[in-house]
């Protein structure tokens, strides 16, 4: 029992180490904190925002187009709408999609990768096959054409689509990972040792890709919100007139807003919005690969 | 003794690590006799190469030169512009580096690589660069013909580690820093390598330093021998001095521990414990916890480097009662 | 050698079959079908029943309506095979014609945008690789991550905000204006040029970001490398050891993986285009989907995929051609 | 002496795919040799000649084109159980680089428990026996180490957690493939005395693989040694016999060639009886002898027949037409 519970506070010591050694690491770095921050800042906006600010959508003529103010912080748009209201509540769904695309593709990509590296033989040829094709079909167009296709309305069927072309490239990645790792001598020794296939997935592969996991997770999900905006914003999926892709769409090809000079913050606020949270995850994804990286470590 | 070609005095060089910084080169000072073949041996991680280094003003960005002096010929390098750096280096001094298996340009062949060689050095014609060039390759048992136009990886790493020599020589240089030339090279290969260094060395009179870990490696070829141990040099003297006399334990137990393909095997055993780490080297003399000498004092006071004639130094408080045997 | 290039085009073409036929029943199975709004107008303006309307329409672009679609499929392929590309719906015109007058502007955005981006980028990435302490780097480092967090589109509709509407410089859609005459003549590319400069400055301004990072990891790796370490000691010249040592060396890999960002430049510029209303490929390509312009699609389908695999093609080939390690060895 | 594993005329042949052409490199041809129980073989060459791929053949890590791999005179490729299962009693490897051969995400501890919970410790008694072990490769003192990662030991610590972690299966014999190569030159003669302990203690034999002559002989003095040039045993005997009167050629270059730490020795004239330096590629193999190119003694047969090992006296067994009819080598 004593020896039980030694092992588990060990555990726990290790994972306290951990987290202590990796905000020191984000301490030290202004860069990467300054990306933590404004990835949890929209976070919390998505998950809390909309409960806190309420959002009208009545149309109010005569308050078209009004400069920011306290009662609008952001101002009005083209049919007199609080813009604020809507990029928060547009928040959920966009952050939604970036980060259920990133997880579908992740599992796909880790999944069918993993498969094709660890099996080998004509599993991994028909698997190679299929991503190298895959990867041939130019994405967005192919995106557009599903996303036409199946009226999607919810962001789980959004993300989806999303996945579906995003996968091919992580799998080969994480197929070549597999395959230099499987050739390195410490899983040769645990073969010989005969440790099984099970604890050579688990205990021997899977530590050493997590990392490359982790930060192929968040590049997945900065692609996959470039490209469900920018499906948004082409207008071929209309699913949701808060979306910030959607927006911009009635700004720039609907409503002319872009022409109006007073209608600038109606175009810009959604704009600024993305960029803010691609630049905050591309910060955490660059300093969690510097966390990851071993030879940065090696020193420790 | 003859006159030295490099001195240095006094020399301390850190590097800076997380952890503060660690001294790799603490408080060393050594002479290269000119015209003779000198060995530098000491383990991985003892400040061999940071010495040549410092020498030839490359070391990495994280590494400077606290303290201390080196000459050549009596100037001071360590004053010297950028420029005067660039025309000294392989003017002077040329060296043959550790990874000498990738120290050629892979997508240049081997001819232009030598002729820049001189043409940035030496206002010469690009014919007359190339004629040297064919000159030396020969010199190290080369066909020029068939080198000369060749990318590195046509040629196999014996044939590259003897351009590589070739190249060095290109300059006329007074003296040649060998630094592990022989690493992850066959057994016959090394030989013919270590001949050539050997003859070249006995035709042209140059100067050689050798830094290497295998003392069996400049048994043949060397006629001194300096010995560092955790960044300092702990015993210097001429080789059958160093090899038959010596007084420091680091030696004795480091030659006692070099396995031979002929010759008694039973006395033969490894030094105990480990190289102290250099983020905190043990007190007094660095090689007491390891050795079988040792005394109170060893441990606190630090022992200096002094001659014990014979053209021999050593760094031991109890040198008058140790010898080989 | 001749079996290996004899077997990747082999490969290619498999590919290129294998992704057309998986872009093929994809795009038949999306609904919102065109056909049916243009029967019921045909039915209004002609009086006739819905059916009758219908069937004329299919008849009218060669898609009898009672064909199972294996066999629309295979007569798909045999036209694809003799250069067929089928006529478009929405505009009529055959889809060779279209895409043979879309490609030239896209070629002509695309070629300068990449090769701007690639000069100025890799110049600057292996500048700031040279010379570690500078304030160049951390201003590049910035422009390259801001950049890159910044979706192409955005770029573009921001320049198109601020360069077009607003201070009016330039033209805010269209590749060239009514009054000049198409051809090889001087105002002509002088108008192409001015209508074409915001849609490559939105190539252009990420494309540099991207290749400053690219190539200033692959200068740095490069750096690490013995034998500039071993030039630096033989005393060579600071400008032939950064030219000819770090940057030829460190050139070869961007280099290569040029001919592959052209491939999917071609496949990219939807959104670019559209919103710059700039009549090439993605332009039409974003057209087509809205409208569920199959023949058009398809056809732009086996063009940009093609383009994909021909460039990677290239890319390997470039690569042997440039590198004498894998031009002479095994 | 029972036999562990016995190869018979095995022959391994790599398809190397280049980008333009296909060529096979013969990594082994027709090579016969046994390992008995409890002994120490040393298989020396220079780098390219095969001795590597000798080692994973004996463990049955590569399957060989043709010929047979005999495990106490059953053939391994043809039994019905899988490898997981056969291997584990029988032969561990342990490789040159120790920092490859342990997994950088994993303690010490981890690495020797799974095994150890593997072969029947149980978990409550885990970290008692990986403390033994420890204590028992001479990592001490086994408490400090238990939780550190493979960056934080030297090279001599990790390959005495290496050498652990093979014999926890309590193998019959461990391949060493140049284990000391990356160690201090004063720390590798600890290395080799544990794998001697390991030899006299628990009677595990030892295939050691390597280039370096000098640790072959200090490792193997009570054992045999093979010498193989270009994927053939060219000599083989008692370390002793082979060291005192080399008859092939080659080994006689090699032992020239060979650094001495003893200036007096070392300075003394060398000539090695050898035409030229370069080594022919594996992918052409020279016809006949394939020593005959480099060799100053060859004559019109060792340009056409392929000599065989024959025993010549005792068990010292070469393979060289003109044995007998060169110079005998000289000890210095």
């Amino acid at each position: 029992m004593k020896l039980i519970f030694g092992e588990t506070s060990n555990k726990l010591g290790k994972a306290y180490k951990d987290i202590i050694g990796f905000l020191r690491f984000f301490r030290g770095n202004k860069r990467a904190l300054f990306g933590l921050f404004l990835t949890l800042l929209f976070i919390l906006m998505a998950v809390i925002g909309p409960y806190v600010v309420h959002l009208d959508l009545t149309t109010r003529y005569s308050e078209r187009f009004q400069p920011p103010s306290i009662k609008h912080i952001l101002g009005t748009d083209f049919v007199g709408r609080d813009i604020f209201a809507q990029i928060v509540h547009g928040a959920r769904d966009v952050i939604a999609v970036a980060f259920l695309a990133a997880l579908f593709a992740v599992a796909i990509g880790v999944v069918m990768g993993g498969f094709a590296g660890f099996v080998s033989g004509w599993v991994d040829m028909v698997l190679t096959r299929i991503i190298d094709v895959l990867l041939v079909i130019p994405s967005f167009p192919i995106m557009m054409v599903f996303a036409a296709s199946f009226r999607v309305r919810d962001p789980i069927s959004i993300s989806f689509i999303l996945a579906i072309w995003m996968w091919a490239g992580l799998a080969r990645a994480i197929r070549a990972q597999i395959l230099s790792l499987k050739e390195r001598e410490f899983i040769e020794a645990a073969q010989l040792l005969g440790l099984g296939s099970r604890h050579i997935v688990l205990k021997e592969l899977i530590p050493n890709l997590m990392s490359y996991i982790i930060v192929n997770f968040v590049r997945t999900a900065r692609g996959a919100l470039t490209a469900s905006v920018g499906l948004m914003f082409l207008g071929i999926i209309p699913y949701s007139p808060t979306n910030w892709g959607v927006m911009m769409n009635l700004a720039l090809f609907q409503t002319g807003s872009i022409y109006v000079p007073r209608g600038l913050f109606y175009t810009l606020s959604p704009m600024l919005c993305i960029i803010l949270f691609q630049y905050g995850l591309l910060c955490v994804a660059s300093a969690l690969e510097e966390v990851f990286n071993p030879r940065l470590r090696a020193y420790e | 003794m003859a006159i030295p070609i490099i001195t240095i005095k006094d020399l301390v060089v850190e590097y800076k690590v997380r952890e503060g910084a660690i001294r790799v080169v603490d408080d060393v000072s050594l002479e290269v006799p000119k015209g003779r073949f000198t060995a530098l041996i000491g383990e991985s991680g003892c400040g061999k190469t940071t010495i040549v280094e410092a020498i030839l003003n490359t070391l990495p960005p994280n590494g400077y030169i606290r303290k201390g002096e080196i000459l050549f010929n009596g100037k001071n390098l360590l004053s010297l512009k950028e420029e005067e750096q660039r025309r000294f280096r392989w003017k002077k001094i040329a060296t043959v580096f550790q990874a000498a298996q990738n120290s050629l340009n892979p997508i240049k062949v081997i001819g232009e690589q030598m002729v820049e060689t001189i043409l940035d050095h030496e206002s010469v014609s690009k014919k007359e660069a190339l004629k040297k060039s064919s000159n030396l390759l020969e010199l190290v048992g080369l066909e020029p013909s068939r080198v000369v136009n060749s990318y590195p990886h046509e040629i196999s790493g014996g044939m590259k580690q003897k351009v590589i020599i070739a190249t060095s020589l290109l300059l006329d240089p007074e003296m040649l820093i060998l630094d592990e030339p022989t690493t992850a090279l066959d057994l016959i290969t090394q030989f013919y390598l270590l001949e050539t260094l050997g003859k070249l060395h006995k035709k042209l009179g140059i100067t050689m330093m050798m830094v290497t870990h295998d003392v069996s490696n400049v048994a043949r070829h060397a006629d001194r021998v300096a010995i560092m141990y955790a960044g300092k040099i702990v015993e210097v003297g001429d080789i059958d001095e160093i090899f038959y006399n010596s007084h420091h334990p680091y030696t004795i137990g480091l030659l006692n521990s070099i396995p031979s393909i002929i010759g008694d095997l039973s006395k033969k055993k490894p030094i105990p414990g480990l190289p102290p780490s250099l983020l905190d080297p043990p007190s007094g003399c660095r090689f007491h916890p390891r050795c079988s000498y040792t005394e109170e004092v060893c441990k606190n006071i630090v022992p200096e480097l002094k001659s014990i004639g014979n053209e021999h130094l050593t760094a031991c408080l109890r040198w008058s009662d140790i010898t080989t045997e | 050698m001749m079996t290996s290039i004899t077997k990747r085009l082999l490969v290619s073409f498999v590919t290129i079959f294998l992704a057309l036929s998986i872009t093929f029943f994809l795009t038949r199975k999306m609904p919102g079908d065109i056909f049916y709004t243009m029967a019921l107008d045909k039915m209004r303006t002609e009086g006739i029943p819905f059916d009758v309307a219908y069937e004329r329409v299919m008849a009218i672009y060669g898609m009898a309506s009672g064909e199972p679609l294996y066999k629309q499929y295979f007569a798909y392929l045999g036209n694809t095979i003799r250069g067929r590309l089928g006529t478009s719906i929405y505009y009529h015109i055959s889809v060779n014609k279209i895409i043979a007058k879309a490609i030239p502007w896209t070629v002509f955005v695309c070629s300068i945008s990449i090769f701007l981006g690639f000069i100025i980028g890799s110049a600057l990435g292996t500048v700031i690789a040279w010379k570690r302490k500078t304030i160049l780097d951390p201003l590049a480092s910035a422009y390259a991550s801001i950049t890159d967090a910044t979706p192409s589109y955005i770029i573009a509709t921001i320049l198109l905000v601020i360069f077009a509407v607003n201070l009016k410089w330039f033209p805010i859609k269209g590749a060239y204006s009514v009054d000049v005459t198409p051809g090889f003549n001087l105002p002509f590319i002088w108008n192409a040029l001015y209508h074409a400069t915001l849609p490559i400055l939105a190539y252009t301004i990420p494309g540099i970001g991207g290749w400053i990072l690219t190539m200033k990891a692959s200068a740095i790796s490069v750096l690490g490398e013995d034998y500039v370490s071993a030039a630096k000691a033989r005393g060579l010249k600071e400008r032939r050891i950064a030219i000819s040592y770090v940057g030829r060396n460190a050139i070869l890999a961007p280099f290569t993986s040029l001919a592959i960002v052209f491939g999917s430049m071609l496949g990219g510029a939807t959104l670019i285009e559209s919103v710059f209303a700039y009549p090439g490929m993605g332009f039409f390509f974003g057209k087509a989907i809205g409208l569920r312009d199959y023949p058009l699609m398809q056809g732009l389908f086996l063009l940009t995929i093609g383009g994909v695999i021909l460039a990677t093609l290239l890319a390997d080939f470039l690569y042997a051609a440039i590198d004498p390690r894998v031009r002479k060895g095994g | 002496m029972e036999s562990l594993v016995k190869l018979r005329d095995v022959s391994v042949t790599f398809k190397m795919g280049g980008l333009r052409k296909r060529t096979h490199v013969h990594a082994l041809s027709d090579l016969s040799l046994c390992l008995f129980e409890h002994e120490i073989l040393a298989i020396v060459g220079e780098s390219g000649c095969g001795k590597s791929t000798l080692g994973r053949v004996v463990l049955g890590l590569i399957r060989p084109t043709s010929g047979e791999v005999l495990y106490m005179d059953e053939n391994i490729w043809k039994m019905k159980w899988k490898r997981s299962q056969r291997s584990h009693s029988t032969g561990q490897i342990v490789h040159q680089d120790s920092y490859a051969a342990l997994n950088p995400m994993r303690t010490v501890y981890q690495t020797l428990s799974a095994p150890l919970i593997h072969y029947g410790v149980k978990r409550g008694k885990s970290k008692e026996e990986v403390c033994n072990l420890l204590k028992f490769v001479g990592v001490m003192p086994p408490g400090y180490f238990l939780n550190k990662y493979p960056h934080h030991l030297s090279g001599g610590q990790r390959q005495r957690i290496v050498f652990a972690r093979s014999i926890i299966p309590k193998p019959k014999f461990i391949v060493a493939d140049e284990p000391v190569s990356m160690i201090d030159a004063s720390l590798r003669l600890s290395i080799l005395d544990l794998m001697m302990k390991l030899n006299d203690e628990m009677s595990i034999a030892f295939l050691y693989i390597t280039h370096d002559l000098a640790t072959a002989r200090y490792i193997a003095r009570r054992g045999r040694i093979a010498v193989i040039y270009l994927g053939r045993i060219i000599e083989m005997g008692k370390l002793d016999d082979v060291f005192q009167r080399p008859l092939h050629p080659y080994f006689q270059a090699l032992l020239t060639a060979a650094p001495i730490p003893d200036p007096r020795l070392a300075r003394k004239k060398k000539v090695l009886p050898l035409k030229s330096m370069e080594l022919p590629s594996a992918e052409n193999l020279p016809s006949g002898c394939s020593f005959h190119p480099r060799c100053s003694y060859a004559e019109e047969i060792c340009t056409t027949e392929r000599p065989i090992l024959k025993k010549e006296s005792g068990d010292h067994w070469v393979a060289c037409h003109k044995v007998g009819r060169i110079p005998s080598w000289n000890h210095i």
